[in-house]
């Protein structure tokens, strides 16, 4: 499945393995790999715990993932998303894209990042010295995300 | 009908999920007004609307989006994966 | 080190490793992957000969990973460059960009590929059912170069 | 002074590297044009010299660039990695 919402790490090569195993028409994957930081403005993070709508994400990654393959020539796209408990330096999401050249690769994993952002139904909290702090939508990544918007 | 709430709007309103009576809320404008009505915790949790999101049977939608065949609504702050 | 020219191939998770392990204030890494296809235009490729310019490859590379790391807030940039016999579906080149945050880390991979493409000494070779044929510079590899001319 | 050849010049050549008496040649241009007068081979491998890329002790130069102090020249074909 080319969309996985899970607790479980995931592997990058194991994912990029699964998409150009036994074929050889692909030139180009480029994958995007978040990961947890133990700092959000000045303040440490000890933990981030990862909400979702269980049901919506799923059809929410599987409509960006389509738009993605509509627009740039596509051989596979991976997004995985994990929710639950993660300490920072963990693993939080990973988008990979494979195309016959460069470009297309760089563009669309760029785009399912920026779609990722704006528009699955994910929900961090970040646990501090305070106690708990739920994230908050950045303008940045609307930004980003318009900037997709077909003119 | 199935109502839903996510992350800091679960947390005000003290439940991840319940069934609501909508009686004649024809709007999800109108059914925010109806749990309002209801309780305090909904009045603090929606107090912003420009703060909250909706989805329609697990499609994003509008205030004024009608509820008329709607099984599953959910309220939640703008999202913040990735 | 950062840029590794070598005949053996390599894994993404062991380098997107070797960047993250052991701090927590990498928010995004970025990796591009490229491999040998099968066709080249219309004909089927059997292998692929990596010619390079030993000395000056490994300059060229430092000098490009210099660069992005003067543009970009960058954590950690790996590029590794395969030369020798390989054949189609080979894994050829990886350039990972580690940073804070996703943009700079999709724009440093982009830009390292651009500039290895266009100015680092290295020259493909195909094996097709006609014999061997030097792969011909693309126009399209220059203008991307271009585009990250400072202006 | 010791001169490389890469790629499709490599084998137009038939020379990986060899060294050279640069005679009174100047810059890559002179050096170029003596290598071409010494055998056909090399005027037919630097023909077009508009498809020729040079480095000087292994950075990219220009075709007018002086050769004073300068231990290795390469010539190749635009490179084509990645």
């Amino acid at each position: 499945m080319a969309v996985r919402v899970q607790e479980d790490d995931f592997d990058i090569s194991e994912e990029v393995a699964a998409l150009t195993d036994g074929r050889a028409d692909i030139g180009a994957v480029v994958t995007f790999t978040g990961l947890v930081r133990d700092l959000a403005g000045a303040e440490p993070i000890s933990a981030m715990e990862l909400e979702h709508y269980p049901g919506m994400t799923e059809k929410a990654l599987s409509a960006i993932e389509k738009e993605a393959r509509d627009r740039w020539p596509l051989q596979g796209v991976t997004i995985i998303h994990r929710y639950g408990l993660l300490k920072p330096a963990d693993r939080v999401v990973l988008v990979a894209a494979a195309s016959a050249h460069r470009q297309a690769a760089f563009e669309a994993a760029a785009f399912l990042m920026d779609y990722l952002k704006t528009r699955a139904p994910f929900w961090k909290k970040e646990r501090t010295p305070d106690g708990g702090r739920w994230v908050d939508a950045r303008c940045e990544d609307d930004a980003a995300a318009e900037r997709w918007r077909k003119r | 009908m199935k109502v839903l709430y996510f992350a800091w709007l679960r947390e005000r309103i003290g439940a991840a999920q319940e069934d609501v009576d909508v009686g004649d809320s024809r709007t999800i404008a109108e059914l925010v007004e109806t749990l309002k009505g209801r309780d305090p915790r909904y009045a603090v949790a929606f107090e912003d609307m420009s703060a909250i999101r909706v989805a329609l049977d697990q499609e994003q939608a509008e205030l004024d989006a009608p509820l008329a065949g709607v099984g599953e609504v959910a309220f939640f702050p703008p999202v913040t994966g990735g």
